[in-house]
C-alpha cells in the first residue's frame, strides 16, 4: 500500500526514558509511511507506545521521555533534526494533532476562541478579529452549534465531546496536510463517540487531510480507517488494509485481538427459566440533594428490574444514565430515596445495620477500577481474607486455604498471595476483586463496568471468566456496562437506561436485533461494530441523536429524550412516558412506538 | 455574582472573627494575672486595688464585660459595634489609635519584604524549573530549603553584626529613623509615605536605609517557600497537558511561556496569603531585633502587660487583615483562573 | 523575559525528573538529625562544663583560630587552669560550648513531644471529621479553622504567658498551634480515601464503619501527616527559639538555643557576637537538617 | 574592638540627616517615653511616665540640695525648701499646716498660679476618679484629714474636699492632718501631689470626664514646670521646650527630646556615636564599658536602689529561720558586686535605704558556704535532702524585662545555692505578673527584687510599706512578714512627734527585721547615668527621675 511519494515517512523511531539505573524504551524502532488523503489506524494495547509514537511524530516526547533516534520525514525534511523555530512552524500548520483528554489539553485560563485564534495566528497572518471569525467558522465546521457563543467558553465549561471538537477546530485551523488523532474518543460516550468520529471523518475529507487515528478499539478501525498499523511491544508488527486485517490477521497478536470478534458470531446466551424475581427492585428511586439549592439530582427514577436466579441482566446506558447508582442502591451503598430492593423475598432497604452486614455475604459487587478497589497497603492474602474474617471467622489456616482456592477459581496462581496491589496489573487485580466478591459464595453479584479500564484483550478473557463462573456457580449478575459487545456476550436479558429511567427492556436477542425505543436504536447504531464490510462511513447513518444528554437536575417534563429524538412530536414533549409491557418480557417507554407510529427499521446490526 | 461572593465571604469572615473574639475574650481571662497591680503601683492597698479594678471594668461580671466589649452596652462604654476596640489598660489610649500607629510599621515592613522576595524568587524559581535536575536547579532547591528553615531573628542579628558593626554600611538597628531625626507628622502611619507627604526626601531615604536590613532579613526567609512554590508550580505547569498541546499546535515560545507562567501564578496565591497572614505576627522577631515598633511588638508588650483590650484588639485586627488578604488573593486567583467559581 | 530563559522553558524534549536529585542532600539531612539526636541523649554530659552553672569568667570571647592548637595541647596535657571555653562564655559566665551541645535535649524534646501530641490529636480529629461528616464534625472543622486563623506567635505567647514558662507548657502551646495543620492534612486525605473503591468494597463486604475507618482509611491517610511531621519538628524548634527570644520560652538557665541567642542579642551591636552566633548556627543547621529529611521523605512518598 | 566601633560610629554619623542637637538642645534616650502624664492614671507606676510628670509639673515643696557626691548633688532630706509654696507654718495643736504660696508664677498655659490650683489638685485627688488614685494615697499616708478609705464608698460627700484643706486667700492654703504624722512635707515633694494648672485642666474637661483624666493621660499635663510639652508620640518620642518664664529661672537646655530606645545596648551605641546627650537605664556592665571613654561621663550615686532576696513567710520551707539564714550565708555578695555591678554597689547592711532618715545599720551576712551547709542541716535539710519536695518554691522569680541587668546576678545566686544543696531554679516572669503576685496575691515564694524604692523618704514609711502587717496599715508586705511587736512599735513611732525617740524605735525595728531575715538584703547599687561631657549639673532625686531644669549645657 505504501505509495512512492508518502506524506510522512517514519523510520526506526525510538523513544525512551530513564528510570533509576535503567533505560526504558517503549517505542523501539517504529517505521511506516503515510500517504496523502489516507486514513490510517494505529492500534495497540495500552502501554504499547501508541501515544508516545504519535507525539514523537511531532518531535516531542512527554517528560521524562526523550526521542532517542530514527527519522520522521515530512515534505522531504527530517522533523527530528529541524531547529526548534522551523519545527514549530510545521506543527499546527502542516501537521495537526488532537489528543485524549481534550479538556486538559485546552488552556484552562483562556477562552476557547482565543486559543483557536492563537493557533491560527501562529501560522497565518491575521488580525485578532479575523482569527476570531476564523475560530467561529472552524467551530461550526466541526459541528458545534451556536459557535458564536462557544468561542467565549472556557475549557471547563465544555463537555468532553465539545472540548474534543474545539481541539479539532484548533488542529485543523490551518488546514494541515496530516491530522494525528490520539485516541480522540476515549472517555466519550458511545453516541457522542460515533457522532464525533463521523464529523471528524467528514471534516478531514473536506479539508483533504490525511489522518493517523490512534486507538485501541477495533470498531473505530473497522468503521473509519483505510489501513491498519498494529503496534506491539514498541514495533509495528502488521501493516495491512482494513478488510485484509480483519479477514486474515497475520501476526499472532493481531490474531489474538481478533479472536473474540470472530467467536462472537456464535449466537446469544441461553435464557434461564425459573427463579424469576430472585432479586428485584420495586420503583427504586434515588435523588441526590443539590448543595446550596433545593433542587435535586434525579439519578434514578422508579426503576423496577428483576434478576432471576442464575441469570445475568445487563444494564446499559451512557454516563449519567444512573446505571451505576442503581447498582449501588442494590448493594445499599446508597440508601434509596424510595422503593424497595428485594433479595430472595427480603426487603434489604428495611434491614438494620447489623442485619444488613450479615446480608452482605449473599450479595457482592465488583467495581470499575480494579486498582482503586483494593487497599493498597494489603497483600492479596489480606484482601481475600477480609470477607471471610467478617462473615465467617474461624480458623486462620482454613481461611487461607479458601483464599487460595478462590485465586485458583479465577485462574490465578496461588503464589500471588504475598503480592501487593501495586505490583499487579489491572486484569489480575480485577480477577482478585472477582475472587474476593465470590469467596463467601454470594447469590448475587453486581458487576459495575468491570471491564471498562481493561485493554480489549484482557476484557475478552475477563468476560469469558465471568461467563464461566456464572455457569459453574449459578449466581445472578447485574452487569452494568456501556459496552454493548460484552453485554451481548454475557447477558440473557438487558435493560437500557436513559436519564435515570429504564426506556427499554427485553432479552438480549430482542433488544439487539430489533431495538424499539429511539434511544436504544441510537445506542445500537452508534455502537461501532468491528466489521469493515459494513463501514459506517459508507452508509447513511440512521437514527442519530442530536445534542447531548440533558442535566438530571432539570429533567424535561415530557419524554426525557424529546430534545434529541428524531421522531419527536409535541405530544412527546408534553406527556411523561410510561414503560409499557409489550409481552414476551419486553417493555418500552415510548408512546409512539407502542402506538406503532415509528416504523421498525431494519436493525442496524446482525 | 462577584458581589454576592464577596458578601458571603465577608459574612463568613465576620462570623469567624466573632468566634475568635469570644474565644480570645475568655482565653485571656484565664491569664494568671491582671494588670491592676501595675496600675496601683505604690498604692497597693485593697482600696487602691478595687478602685483600679473598677476603672478597668474588671469588677463587672464576665458576661457584662463581654457585652460591653462587643458594644451591646454603649451607654457604659463604646464597643466593637460602635467601632471601638476599647482603651488600653497599660496606656489609657484607645487600642484603635495605638494599633493605627503600630500596624503600618509592620505592613510596610512585610509588604516591602514580600516585594523583594518576589523579585528574587520568580527568576530564581524559574531558573530551577527550567533546568530540572541540573546543577542550577539543585542549587535553587537547596537554597529554598535552607532559606525556608532559618531562624530569622538570628539572621537579623548576624546582619547587624556584619553590616552595621563590622562593615558600617547599615545603620544601627534603632527603628525607622535615626534617633536624631524627628519623624514627620504621621498622616498614613507609613514612614515612607509620610516622609514624602511631608516633602522630606532626605528622611525618606533615611527611612529606606533603616528598612534595608529588616527587609532583607525577612525577604531572605520568605524567599525560601516562595522559590519552592514558584519552582514547583512552574514545573507542574510546564508538564501540564495544555502546555504540551500548545507546543504540539506550534504556538510561539513566548506564547507558551505566558501560558505556563499564568498557570503557575494561580495556585501561588493561596500560599502567599497564608505567608502574609503569618508574617503579620511572625515579623515580630525581626521587629524586635531592629527595634521597629510594629504590631508584633505591640502584641508582645500587651501580652506581657496583660493588657486585655490590647491583646483582643491585636488578635482581631491581625486576623481581620489576614482574612481580607485571603479574600483579595482568592479574587486575584479567580481573575487569573476562570475555573475558580465563586 | 530574556530569550535564553524562553529557550530553557521550551526545552521540552529533555527532562530529568526532580525525583532522585540530591541524595547527598538526604545524607546531609540524616547526618544532622542523627547528630542532634545523639546530642539530645548525651549532650548535657559530654561538655567540659556544667551547662547550668556559671563560671566567674564573664563574656570571654572564643579563642582565635591560632590559639586553638595551643589550647588543645594544654587541655589534653592538663596544664590549663580551667578547660578552654571553645565558644567563649556569655554575659552570665556560662560556657557557651557546653550549653550549645546540651540544648538539643531541650529543643528536640519540646519539638518531638509537641509534634507527637499534635500528630495524635490532629490525626484522630482529622479522621473523625473526614470520615463521619455531620454538623458536629463540621463544627470541629470550623473550630480548627478559627484556631488556625489565630496569629500563631501571639497565640503561643498567650498560652505560655497563661500557663507559665515551662517546657510542658510550650509543648502544649505548640501542639495547639500544630494540631489544626495535622487535622486538615489528615481530613483532606481521609476525604480522598472515603470515596475510594476499596472503602466501598469493605463496606459492601459487611465491615462496620469503625472497622473501615480504622483498618482501611486510617492507615492510608497517615502518610502526609507523617511526612509533615519532619518539617514540623524543624519549625517547632524555630518557634521554641522564637518564643525564648521574646521572653516566652523555657526558663533560664535551661540550655536552649533561642534563649542563648536572646541572652547575647543585646550585645551584638557592641560587637559581642559569640553568645548569639554559635547557638544560632546550631538552630540553622538543625532545622535545615529536618527540612531536608522531610523533603526527601516527601519525594520518596510521591514516587510511591 | 575600639576601631571597629568607630567605623560603625562614623557610618552612623555620616548617615544621620537632620541633627537635632543645636547649642542648647539635648537628646535623651530612655527605655520608654511617658505612657501617660496622669499620676492618678494607669501609667502612674511606670518610672518613664513619672519622668514626664516631674518635668511638666511642680510640687509645693522640695528638698534642699545636700552634699555633692561623685559630681552629683544629692538632697538634704532633713531640709525642705519652698517650691510653689514659699513658706509654711505648722500648728501642732490643731495639726494644721499653713502654706503661703508663691506669687507671680505662670505656667505654659498662660495661667497664673494661685490657691485655686492647689485646691483643685487636692479636690481631684480626693475625687478618686482616676484608675490609680495616687494623690489620695499620698494624702492618706500623710494622714491629711478626710483622706481615709471612706472615699471609695458610695457616699459622694466623702469624695468632696470638705474643710480639711481650705483656701484662706488667693495665696494661702491650710491643710489639716488627722493625727500627728511626720510625712506631710515628704509626700508633698512626691510626683503624686504635683500641682495642676486648674484653668487649663478645666478647659479640657468633659462632662463624662470632669477631672480631665483623658486629657492628662493622652495629651498634656498642664502645670507650672520649667518645661512645656512640645510634641508627644507615645512609644516613640516626647519633646519639651523650656519655659522662659519659669519661676526658678529659665532652664539652660532650651529643648529636651526624649526618645524611646528599649534595648539598653542600643542606647549605648547611640551615646557612643555622639548622637545622644544622655542615656538612662544601662546595665552595670554597659556603664562600666564606657567609664573610661573620652567625652563621656558616667555619674552615679548611692541613692535608694537596692537588691534583696524575698522569701515568703507563708510558703514552706521559707518559714524556717534556719533555712533563711542558710540562704543568707550561701550568697556570694562580693561576686555579685563584682560581676553583677562591676563594683558599683556595696553590700546592703540594712533594711531600709541607707540614705533615708531613720536608717540604722544592721549586721550583714557573710558569704560562708560551710556555715550555710551547717545551717541547712540545722534547718532539717542536710545537704538539701528533702528540699526537692517543695518543688516550685525554689524557683527564684525575677522580672523578666530586667534580664540583662539581673541575669548575671540570678545566675550567680542559682549556682551558689545549688553549690550548698539548695535546688534553686530561675523563673523570670513579666513585670505585670510579678507585680500582681507580689502586690496583690503575695504568693511569690522566692524572688530577687531590685525595684523597691520607698518614695516616701523616711525609714518609718519604708517599714510601713514593706513589713507592717496589712491589718495594721502595711501596704506592700510582699513576704507576709507578721510580727505583732513590730506592728505595735511602728504605730507608736508613726505618730511620735519627737524625732529622736521615733528614730530609736525605728532602729529597734530594723534590728528585729534583720534578725528575722524578713528580707535578705544583698546590695545597694548606684543609680547611674551616662552623658556627654557637655552635660552637667545632674542632681539625684528619690524618684530617680532627672529634673531637666538642673542640667547645664556647654558647648
Amino acid at each position: 500500500m505504501n505509495g512512492d511519494n508518502p506524506l510522512l515517512r517514519v523510520r526506526d523511531l525510538k523513544v525512551g526514558y530513564e528510570v533509576p539505573g535503567d533505560l526504558i524504551v517503549p517505542v523501539e524502532g517504529v517505521s511506516f509511511d503515510l500517504n496523502p488523503h489516507e486514513v490510517v489506524g494505529l492500534i495497540g494495547d495500552a502501554g504499547s507506545g501508541k501515544s508516545t509514537t504519535a507525539l514523537a511524530l511531532m518531535g516531542l516526547a512527554r517528560p521524562p521521555g526523550k526521542i532517542l533516534g530514527g527519522s520522521v520525514e515530512f515534505g522531504g525534511r527530517d522533523l527530528l533534526t529541524l531547529p526548534d523555530a522551523e519545527i514549530r512552524e510545521i506543527r499546527g500548520r502542516d501537521i495537526g494533532i488532537i489528543v485524549q483528554n481534550p479538556r486538559a489539553a485546552l488552556n484552562p485560563m483562556l477562552r476557547v476562541g482565543r486559543q483557536i485564534g492563537f493557533a491560527y495566528r501562529a501560522h497565518n497572518e491575521a488580525t485578532e478579529a479575523a482569527a476570531r471569525a476564523h475560530a467561529i467558522d472552524m467551530l461550526r465546521l466541526v459541528g458545534i452549534n451556536d459557535p458564536e457563543r462557544r468561542v467565549e467558553a472556557y475549557a471547563h465549561e465544555l463537555s468532553g465531546g465539545m472540548a474534543q471538537r474545539a481541539l479539532i477546530a484548533m488542529a485543523l485551523s490551518s488546514t494541515p496536510k496530516l491530522l494525528i488523532a490520539d485516541e480522540p474518543t476515549s472517555g466519550l460516550d458511545v453516541t457522542i463517540q460515533a457522532q464525533f468520529l463521523d464529523e471528524m471523518w467528514q471534516t478531514v475529507q473536506k479539508t483533504g487531510s490525511a489522518m493517523l487515528l490512534v486507538t485501541q478499539e477495533l470498531g473505530v478501525i473497522a468503521n473509519f480507517c483505510d489501513r491498519v498499523l498494529v503496534l506491539h511491544k514498541g514495533r509495528i508488527v502488521e501493516d495491512a488494509p482494513v478488510r485484509q486485517f480483519f479477514a486474515e490477521p497475520q501476526h499472532p497478536y493481531s490474531q489474538e485481538v481478533l479472536r473474540f470478534y470472530h467467536e462472537r458470531a456464535s449466537g446469544y446466551p441461553e435464557q434461564v427459566t425459573g427463579g424469576a424475581g430472585f432479586l428485584r427492585t420495586d420503583a427504586l428511586t434515588k435523588h441526590f440533594p443539590l448543595r446550596g439549592s433545593d433542587k435535586v439530582v434525579q439519578a434514578v427514577d422508579k426503576v423496577t428490574i428483576s434478576v432471576a436466579k442464575g441469570e445475568a441482566v445487563g444494564l446499559v446506558g451512557e454516563s449519567g444514565s444512573g446505571k451505576t447508582t442503581v447498582g449501588r442502591c442494590l448493594m445499599r451503598l446508597e440508601h434509596p430515596t424510595a422503593g424497595a430492593v428485594i433479595l430472595d423475598g427480603q426487603d434489604i432497604t428495611a434491614l438494620n445495620a447489623a442485619e444488613m452486614r450479615k446480608m452482605r455475604s449473599r450479595m457482592q459487587i465488583v467495581f470499575q477500577d480494579p486498582f482503586d478497589s483494593v487497599n493498597p497497603r494489603w497483600t492479596v492474602a489480606d484482601i481475600l481474607d477480609e470477607p471471610l474474617r467478617v462473615h465467617e471467622g474461624g480458623d486462620k489456616a482454613a481461611r487461607r486455604e479458601r483464599a487460595v482456592a478462590a485465586l485458583k477459581q479465577v485462574d490465578l496462581d496461588p503464589s500471588l498471595m504475598i503480592a501487593k496491589p501495586r505490583d499487579l496489573g489491572a486484569s489480575t487485580l480485577q480477577r482478585i476483586n472477582i475472587a474476593r466478591a465470590l469467596i463467601c459464595n454470594p447469590d448475587f453479584v453486581v458487576l459495575d463496568e468491570p471491564t471498562s479500564v481493561l485493554a480489549p484483550r484482557a476484557r475478552n478473557s475477563l468476560i469469558a471468566l465471568l461467563a464461566r463462573l456464572q455457569k459453574e456457580l449459578g449466581i445472578s449478575y447485574l452487569f452494568i456496562s456501556h459496552d454493548l459487545t460484552t453485554v451481548r456476550y454475557l447477558c440473557q436479558r438487558v435493560a437500557v437506561m436513559y436519564l435515570g429511567q429504564i426506556v427499554e427492556e427485553g432479552s438480549v436477542e430482542q433488544v439487539f436485533t430489533a431495538p424499539q425505543h429511539p434511544y436504544s436504536r441510537a445506542l445500537l447504531s452508534a455502537h461501532l461494530m468491528p466489521d469493515p464490510t459494513n463501514r459506517r462511513v459508507d452508509n447513511p447513518v440512521p437514527a442519530a441523536l442530536e445534542g447531548e444528554i440533558p442535566s438530571p437536575i432539570d429533567v424535561p417534563k415530557g419524554c426525557y429524550l424529546a430534545s434529541r429524538c428524531p421522531h419527536v412530536t409535541d405530544a412527546c414533549r408534553a406527556n411523561p412516558q410510561v414503560l409499557t409491557d409489550l409481552g414476551q418480557g419486553r417493555a418500552v417507554r415510548c408512546e409512539r412506538v407502542v402506538a406503532g407510529e415509528i416504523t421498525l427499521q431494519e436493525a442496524a446490526h446482525d | 455574582m462577584l458581589l454576592r461572593y464577596i458578601t458571603r465571604r465577608m459574612l463568613i469572615g465576620v462570623i469567624q472573627l466573632f468566634c475568635l473574639v469570644i474565644a480570645v475574650f475568655f482565653l485571656i481571662r484565664l491569664l494568671p494575672a491582671d494588670p491592676v497591680s501595675r496600675l496601683v503601683g505604690l498604692n497597693s492597698s485593697p482600696e487602691g486595688y478595687e478602685q483600679a479594678a473598677r476603672q478597668l471594668g474588671l469588677d463587672r461580671p464576665l458576661f457584662e464585660q463581654l457585652w460591653i466589649y462587643l458594644g451591646l452596652s454603649p451607654d457604659i462604654a463604646p464597643g466593637l459595634l460602635q467601632g471601638s476596640l476599647g482603651v488600653s489598660w497599660a496606656s489609657g489610649s484607645t487600642v484603635g489609635s495605638e494599633i493605627a500607629t503600630f500596624l503600618p510599621v509592620t505592613l510596610q515592613l512585610i509588604t516591602l519584604a514580600f516585594i523583594l522576595a518576589f523579585i528574587i524568587s520568580i527568576p530564581v524559581g524559574m531558573l530551577g524549573a527550567l533546568n530540572p535536575g541540573k546543577a542550577a536547579d539543585k542549587g535553587v532547591f537547596v537554597y529554598s530549603l535552607f532559606a525556608g528553615s532559618q531562624p530569622e531573628f538570628w539572621w537579623g542579628l548576624l546582619f547587624v553584626y556584619v553590616f552595621y558593626f563590622q562593615l558600617g554600611v547599615a545603620p544601627a538597628p534603632l527603628g525607622q529613623l535615626s534617633p536624631m531625626t524627628f519623624p514627620p507628622e504621621p498622616v498614613t502611619g507609613f514612614m515612607l509615605i509620610d516622609t514624602l507627604i511631608a516633602g522630606e526626601p532626605a528622611k525618606f531615604f533615611e527611612a529606606l536605609h533603616h528598612l534595608m536590613m529588616p527587609v532583607i532579613t525577612l525577604a531572605f526567609i520568605l524567599s525560601g517557600p516562595i522559590i519552592k512554590m514558584v519552582r514547583q508550580n512552574m514545573l507542574r505547569a510546564l508538564q501540564s497537558d495544555f502546555v504540551l498541546y500548545a507546543n504540539l499546535i506550534g504556538l510561539p515560545r513566548k506564547r507558551v511561556a505566558r501560558y505556563a507562567l499564568r498557570a503557575a501564578m494561580g495556585p501561588s496565591m493561596t500560599l502567599i496569603g497564608i505567608l502574609y497572614g503569618f508574617m503579620l505576627s511572625g515579623a515580630v522577631l525581626v521587629e524586635s531585633v531592629f527595634s521597629l515598633g510594629g504590631i508584633g511588638q505591640y502584641a508582645i508588650r500587651s501580652v506581657l502587660a496583660f493588657d486585655y483590650p490590647a491583646i483582643q484588639g491585636v488578635v482581631l485586627v491581625i486576623t481581620a487583615i489576614s482574612l481580607v488578604v485571603y479574600l483579595l488573593l482568592d479574587l486575584i486567583h479567580a481573575a487569573i483562573d476562570p475555573r475558580i467559581a465563586y | 523575559m530574556p530569550d535564553q530563559v524562553q529557550d530553557l522553558l521550551l526545552d521540552e524534549t529533555t527532562y530529568v525528573p526532580p525525583v532522585r536529585k540530591a541524595d547527598w542532600l538526604m545524607r546531609i539531612g540524616v547526618s544532622i538529625v542523627t547528630l542532634v539526636i545523639f546530642l539530645a541523649l548525651f549532650g548535657p554530659y559530654i561538655g567540659p562544663y556544667d551547662p547550668t552553672r556559671t563560671t566567674i569568667r564573664i563574656a570571654v570571647p572564643p579563642p582565635g583560630l591560632t590559639e586553638i592548637p595551643g589550647l588543645l595541647a594544654g587541655w589534653i596535657g592538663g596544664t590549663l587552669e580551667y578547660p578552654p571555653h571553645w565558644m567563649g562564655t556569655d554575659a552570665n559566665g556560662y560556657d557557651i560550648f557546653s550549653r550549645v551541645i546540651a540544648a538539643p535535649r531541650t529543643d528536640l524534646k519540646i519539638a518531638l513531644l509537641a509534634n507527637i501530641l499534635s500528630l495524635i490529636t490532629g490525626v484522630f480529629f482529622g479522621l473523625v471529621a473526614g470520615y463521619w461528616r455531620n454538623w458536629g464534625t463540621e463544627l470541629l472543622i470550623r473550630v480548627s479553622d478559627v484556631l488556625q486563623s489565630f496569629p500563631v506567635f501571639i497565640m503561643a505567647m498567650v498560652l505560655v504567658a497563661l500557663a507559665g514558662r515551662s517546657a510542658t507548657n510550650i509543648i502544649i502551646a505548640l501542639a495547639f498551634v500544630y494540631t489544626p495543620i495535622y487535622l486538615r492534612l489528615t481530613r483532606a486525605e481521609v476525604l480522598g480515601q472515603t470515596s475510594r473503591g476499596f472503602v466501598e468494597a469493605a463496606r459492601a463486604m459487611g465491615n462496620s464503619e469503625l472497622s473501615i475507618a480504622l483498618r482501611h482509611v486510617l492507615p492510608n491517610s497517615l502518610t502526609p501527616a507523617l511526612i509533615q511531621s519532619s518539617v514540623t519538628i524543624g519549625f517547632a524548634i524555630l518557634l521554641t527559639a522564637g518564643l525564648s527570644f521574646v521572653g516566652a520560652g523555657v526558663r533560664p538557665p535551661t540550655p536552649e538555643w533561642g534563649l542563648m541567642i536572646s541572652t547575647g542579642a543585646n550585645q551584638i551591636v557592641l560587637g559581642e557576637w559569640w553568645p548569639s552566633v554559635f547557638p544560632g548556627l546550631a538552630i540553622s543547621l538543625t532545622v535545615f537538617g529536618f527540612a531536608v529529611l522531610g523533603n526527601a521523605l516527601e519525594r520518596r512518598y510521591e514516587r510511591g | 574592638m575600639k576601631t571597629m566601633m568607630s567605623t560603625a560610629t562614623a557610618a552612623l554619623c555620616a548617615l544621620s540627616v537632620a541633627g537635632a542637637a543645636t547649642a542648647q538642645e539635648i537628646l535623651i534616650l530612655a527605655e520608654d517615653v511617658p505612657a501617660g502624664l496622669n499620676y492618678d492614671g494607669p501609667a502612674a507606676a511606670i518610672p518613664s511616665s513619672q519622668q514626664g510628670m516631674v518635668t511638666l509639673l511642680e510640687p509645693l515643696v522640695g528638698y534642699a540640695d545636700g552634699e555633692t557626691v561623685d559630681g552629683v548633688v544629692v538632697p538634704d532630706f532633713d531640709t525642705f525648701e519652698g517650691r510653689l509654696a514659699e513658706s509654711w507654718t505648722y500648728d501642732a495643736d490643731t495639726l494644721t499646716w499653713t502654706f503661703n504660696l508663691r506669687q507671680g508664677v505662670t505656667g505654659c498655659g498662660g495661667a497664673t498660679f494661685n490657691a485655686d490650683d492647689v485646691m483643685y489638685t487636692f479636690e481631684r485627688a480626693k475625687s478618686v476618679s482616676g484608675a490609680a488614685p495616687i494623690g489620695w494615697f499620698l494624702s492618706n499616708v500623710a494622714s491629711i484629714d478626710g483622706f481615709g478609705p471612706e472615699v471609695f464608698g458610695d457616699d459622694a460627700a466623702a469624695k468632696e474636699l470638705g474643710d480639711s484643706i481650705v483656701k484662706i486667700d488667693d495665696y494661702t492654703v491650710q491643710i489639716r492632718q488627722a493625727e500627728p504624722n511626720a510625712l506631710l512635707l515628704p509626700v508633698l515633694t512626691i510626683f503624686g501631689l504635683l500641682i495642676f494648672d486648674k484653668e487649663t485642666m478645666e478647659a479640657n474637661a468633659t462632662e463624662a470626664d470632669p477631672w480631665s483624666h483623658d486629657y492628662v493621660n493622652n495629651t498634656n499635663a498642664p502645670g507650672f514646670g520649667g518645661y512645656c510639652l512640645e510634641s508627644w508620640a507615645k512609644n516613640e518620642q516626647i519633646t519639651y521646650s523650656s519655659f522662659p518664664d519659669y519661676y526658678r529661672g529659665a532652664p539652660d537646655a532650651t529643648r529636651v527630646s526624649v526618645r524611646r530606645v528599649p534595648q539598653s545596648s542600643n542606647r549605648l551605641v547611640v551615646l557612643r556615636s555622639g548622637q545622644a546627650d544622655l542615656v538612662t537605664g544601662l546595665t552595670p556592665r554597659e556603664y562600666n564599658s564606657i567609664a573610661d571613654v573620652d567625652g563621656l561621663t558616667v555619674a552615679g550615686v548611692t541613692g535608694n536602689e537596692n537588691l534583696f532576696i524575698h522569701m515568703n513567710f507563708d510558703v514552706e520551707p521559707f518559714d524556717n529561720i534556719k533555712l533563711r539564714e542558710a540562704i543568707a550565708h550561701a550568697i556570694p555578695y562580693d561576686q555579685i558586686i563584682a560581676t553583677g555591678y562591676f563594683g558599683e554597689a556595696t553590700q546592703w547592711n540594712g533594711m531600709v535605704p541607707s540614705t533615708y532618715p531613720g536608717y540604722a545599720e544592721v549586721a550583714g551576712f557573710s558569704y560562708d558556704p560551710e556555715m550555710a551547709k551547717s545551717l541547712l542541716a540545722e534547718a532539717g535539710y542536710p545537704d538539701g535532702a528533702g528540699l526537692d519536695a517543695f518543688g516550685e518554691a525554689f524557683a527564684l522569680s525575677y522580672v523578666a524585662e530586667k534580664e540583662s541587668t539581673l541575669g548575671p546576678i540570678v545566675n550567680v545566686i542559682q549556682t551558689a545555692l545549688r553549690e550548698v544543696g539548695i535546688p534553686a531554679t530561675l523563673d523570670p516572669i513579666p513585670q505585670t505578673q510579678y507585680g500582681d503576685r507580689q502586690l496583690v496575691r503575695r504568693d511569690l515564694p522566692f524572688a530577687v527584687n531590685d525595684q523597691e524604692k520607698p518614695i516616701g523618704v523616711d525609714a518609718g514609711y519604708a517599714i510601713q510599706l514593706f513589713f507592717v502587717s496589712p491589718e495594721n496599715g502595711g501596704l506592700n508586705n510582699m513576704v507576709n512578714y507578721r510580727n505583732a511587736d513590730l506592728d505595735t512599735m511602728w504605730s507608736g513611732a508613726r505618730v511620735d512627734p519627737d524625732t529622736a525617740s521615733r528614730d530609736a524605735t525605728l532602729a529597734q525595728i530594723q534590728e528585729m527585721l534583720a534578725a528575722d531575715v524578713a528580707w535578705l538584703p544583698i546590695v545597694e547599687y548606684r543609680t547611674q547615668w551616662a552623658f556627654r561631657d557637655r552635660v552637667s549639673g545632674l542632681k539625684w532625686y528619690p524618684d530617680n527621675s532627672i529634673r531637666y531644669t538642673d542640667l547645664q549645657i556647654s558647648e
